[in-house]
């Protein structure tokens, strides 16, 4: 169990992240059939199989740098649309934990934050529209009610409220992203961009817990 | 529907191998970028406003065949059915500058909208001028009060083929944005899908379609449409997509158009010219003239059966980019 | 295989509806034979030797699709898969005569030679002199001995194009003869079958084979190919149809080519390009130059999924009468 | 029974083949698949339609000339080897005959031994490459022996041969037309145009004896 996280625990938690997503990817591939064009599982196995191998290459300097580097290296190979909004999200969220020597719960609440608002700027989609947004908005909620009590149970009130976050994307319409259409078709479905953000959380949650 | 048989070697490795085989075909008019998924042109005119399209992969010839004579300087390749990355797309863009801006076209999709974005902020700092045109000529996609949410498809081509005459003749970036800008809102398309493509990697097929049906206004990555239909006629299903098409500009008697009628993928020719002879008379019967009809594969998705009808309405200037002569591996006009 | 979903009407008038989208997209560039099945230029200069070409529809855009400026000036149709009949052929046959002879190319089948010949020898009876080259490139068809038992397959392309662009420029029939054999004579093509494509009318399969399998010298109607195999990379099936090509003329170092990559429906383009690019890699590597390359759907079997590769050996001549500019509604070359 | 026909009666019996041939498309069809392009049957059914349309529209004014006419009418509609084959086997024999008022068993074998020479001249196929010839061929040489013994045993005779003749095109290699190949996927199946002689026949068999 941690409370904090050194750079060099950063970077085994992302190599935990990139793990963890790669053991997802069919499940992935199916939930972009349902709604999308079904490649978001390869998409997220192209991008993560990148963060697995720039973290096993890299010095980790900062905390900030390591989460930099995986959003950079997500952005580069993942393609689509969650390249450029995953990519976002790690490397806006990064700038939260510039100056902080470890990770702990204020830090990774503010990382959530960021990238959230960077992703909004970048997409210009917004809450309610079916997409991973929908996953992170209630975690940065969740992740700043309870950064107080410590990062483990704020990784666990942000996961728990990323993946109600993907059940609520069940509910909605898509009104960007390829799942967009007019009519009511991708009702039932999940996003598969949240459903991403909720095994990313997951994964980081069970690093810290352990 | 069970997978579909290729000829295909590592599924991994579609792209770079496909682009390869196109600058082989190309006798030294195209090169790729490095061993970058992006290709370009061997010669691009010191002064000119530069052309760059592009967008995922799996849709061929769209794009990288229309990058050529009179016609695009480059084309970034995303993987299948995903844009491109913001630094291929830098890269290329970088690589086809010559001082006078960049012009970008790419279809209106969330993953292009950004990665091409992130791109042009990326080149902006580096000193590049660009503008960008998004193709969002799919009627299907969204009502026309949310025309910016409407996905780009075969349209792609005409607002392409303008852009590129235009970029070919004036010296000025806002120029042949204004001019390009121009063909795209003339421009309007809808789809009809049959069966459905798959994406290499996997084989999966990218949606399912009961045996006897067909769905009206289904987008190029298999998105859903607006229409389950029983199997119906062709000049049915051309009376649809046409009226629908119509309506939506409006186009009006005395209209002069351009007609392309897109193959998705394993349509055949046959079927495409039935389509199209009933929307001649279609067309004909509405007092518009249609200047010049394309038919042929354009934009496709993979091994989908089904078509697009797209109509780009004329002006002089809008004709007069239209038919100058191109040269490109997907599209020749003397 | 099920029967396959397509945009049809009435599927037996689909020759003639598919003829009617071809005049609608030429801008007046084709006319119907009145009412029959068959194309001819709106314009035919009066000291031409005319082109005649023709076959079975179904193969689309072959051959309505290569009639135009620099290319065939006319063009019977007969019914899916099946040769036209002798009057059709006579009657476009005489429409397109200008007192300086008819050639007539087409593909080696029975019917299509029983047909044309029966024409021919009215077309004599009624003082219209006829040569006649039969396309016979598929060397999967028949040995090297029987190389008038050989199919013709996309080779036609190659062939057409030669023929169309000597017969605009020279004024013998004799001489346009010449050319065109020696066209013909340096084609040799190969095809291979992934699925199989179906006859419009009855919805049926040209034939069947197994999920796992393909089938390499498969003909253009589903005729019987040489070998069955196991799906394989493309790499492998590129090497075994090149070689087999290459022995037959043979090719050799030092030699000139033409490349056509021919799409026989449902393949998609990735896959065309990927098996080119190891198409020019095999040529390369023996020494052969590969003066062009075009790829895209020039002689189909309707949704057939599959390809074939043709190669033609050129010399300085066949080089400048394939490079001639030519437009027609399935080929432009500025 | 009938051991002459006249004109009306030689009109009608190509009426009935029309009938019986329009009849047997779909088996045609099949036959064609196995081994050629599938398309024989559809064939057919144009031009024995024409047939039917020709033979209810003219005035038997002699049986060289309904012969003809049937001929004319397969070869302007059939298309494909089977309009060029039929057409030529119909007009070409029809010319056995001229200057005789009716149709006798001489005439009969006169009339397939004279198309039989045109086919051949025709297409360059000779007996045993898996043909329509095949059928044809020892309905002529039943039908020359037999003539002497009248119109009923001549049809019957001749049908029998081509039925055998049928049979033998299975144990054939195709070498022209659709089924032409250099491997040995045409052993096993009976030719369609074979087949189409023997239907031909039948029908011509069935009418006289009726
Ligand atoms: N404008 C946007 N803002 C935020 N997320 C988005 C946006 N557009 C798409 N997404 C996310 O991207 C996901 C799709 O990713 P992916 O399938 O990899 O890309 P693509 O849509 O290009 O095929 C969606 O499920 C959604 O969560
Ligand atoms: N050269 C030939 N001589 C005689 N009969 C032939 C010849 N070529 C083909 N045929 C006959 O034509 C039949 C095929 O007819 P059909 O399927 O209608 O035409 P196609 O082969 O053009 O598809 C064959 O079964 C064969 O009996
Ligand atoms: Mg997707
Ligand atoms: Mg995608
Ligand atoms: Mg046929
Ligand atoms: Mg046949």
């Amino acid at each position: 169990m941690h409370d904090t996280l050194t750079p060099a625990e950063a970077r085994d938690m992302l190599t935990a992240v990139a793990r963890h997503m790669l053991a997802n990817i069919d499940m992935l591939t199916e939930v972009d059939q349902a709604i999308g064009d079904g490649d978001h599982g390869i998409g997220m196995r192209r991008g993560f199989t990148a963060v697995a191998e720039t973290m096993a290459g890299i010095d980790p300097q900062s905390v900030a740098k390591v989460f930099k580097d995986a959003g950079t290296a997500i952005m580069a190979k993942t393609g689509g649309a969650a390249g450029a909004v995953f990519g976002t999200l790690f490397r806006a969220g990064s700038a939260a934990f510039d100056g902080r020597a470890e990770l702990d719960a204020t830090g990774f609440a503010g990382f959530l934050a960021q990238g959230l608002d960077a992703v909004e700027k970048r997409g210009g989609a917004k809450p309610g529209q079916k997409t991973m947004i929908d996953a992170v908005a209630p975690a940065v909620a969740a992740a700043e009610a309870t950064a107080a009590r410590g990062l483990v149970e704020t990784l666990r009130a942000a996961t728990d409220a990323a993946k109600a976050g993907v059940e609520a994307t069940k509910d909605m319409i898509a009104t960007t992203g390829k799942a967009r259409t007019l009519g009511e078709r991708s009702l039932g479905h999940a996003d598969p961009g949240a459903v991403s953000v909720s095994l990313i959380l997951e994964a980081m949650r069970d690093y810290i817990a352990a | 529907m069970g997978k579909p048989k290729k000829l295909l070697n590592n599924p991994a490795n579609v792209v770079t191998e496909l682009l390869d085989g196109l600058v082989a075909a190309s006798g030294g008019e195209l090169l790729r970028l490095g061993d970058r998924n992006a290709v370009v042109r061997d010669k691009i005119a010191d002064d000119k406003v530069a052309l760059l399209i592009g967008g995922g992969s799996g849709h061929e010839p769209m794009f990288p065949g229309f990058v050529g004579h009179n016609l695009a300087d480059g084309a970034p390749c995303g993987e299948v059915f995903a844009a491109p990355t913001p630094d291929l797309v830098l890269d290329t863009l970088e690589a086809v500058h010559r001082g006078r801006g960049v012009l970008m076209v790419y279809g209106n999709y969330a993953g292009d909208n950004m990665n091409f974005d992130i791109a042009a902020e990326l080149a902006e700092e580096a000193g590049i001028v660009t503008r960008t045109v998004r193709v969002w000529d799919d009627v299907a996609a969204a009502p026309l009060d949310r025309i910016t949410d409407r996905r780009g498809i075969a349209g792609d081509f005409f607002v392409i083929k303008v852009a590129g005459a235009a970029a070919s003749e004036l010296k000025d970036l806002d120029e042949v944005y204004r001019v390009t800008v121009k063909a795209r809102d003339n421009t309007r398309s809808m789809g009809v899908a049959l069966a459905a493509g798959s994406i290499p990697e996997t084989g999966e097929r990218t949606f399912e379609l009961p045996e006897d049906e067909l769905e009206i206004g289904m987008g190029a990555h298999g998105e859903p449409g607006i229409a389950r239909r029983k199997m119906t006629d062709a000049d049915a299903i051309a009376e649809e997509m046409v009226d629908r098409i119509l309506a939506d500009l409006p186009f009006k008697a005395g209209d002069e158009v351009a007609v392309l009628l897109n193959n998705l993928g394993a349509t055949t020719l046959m079927e495409l010219l039935i389509v199209g002879r009933r929307v001649d008379q279609i067309l004909k019967a509405r007092g518009i003239t249609v200047h010049r009809t394309d038919a042929g594969s354009y934009l496709t998705c993979q091994e989908m059966a089904g078509m697009s009808i797209t109509l780009m309405k004329l002006d002089d200037e809008l004709k007069r980019y239209l038919d100058m002569p191109a040269r490109s591996f997907a599209y020749s006009r003397a």
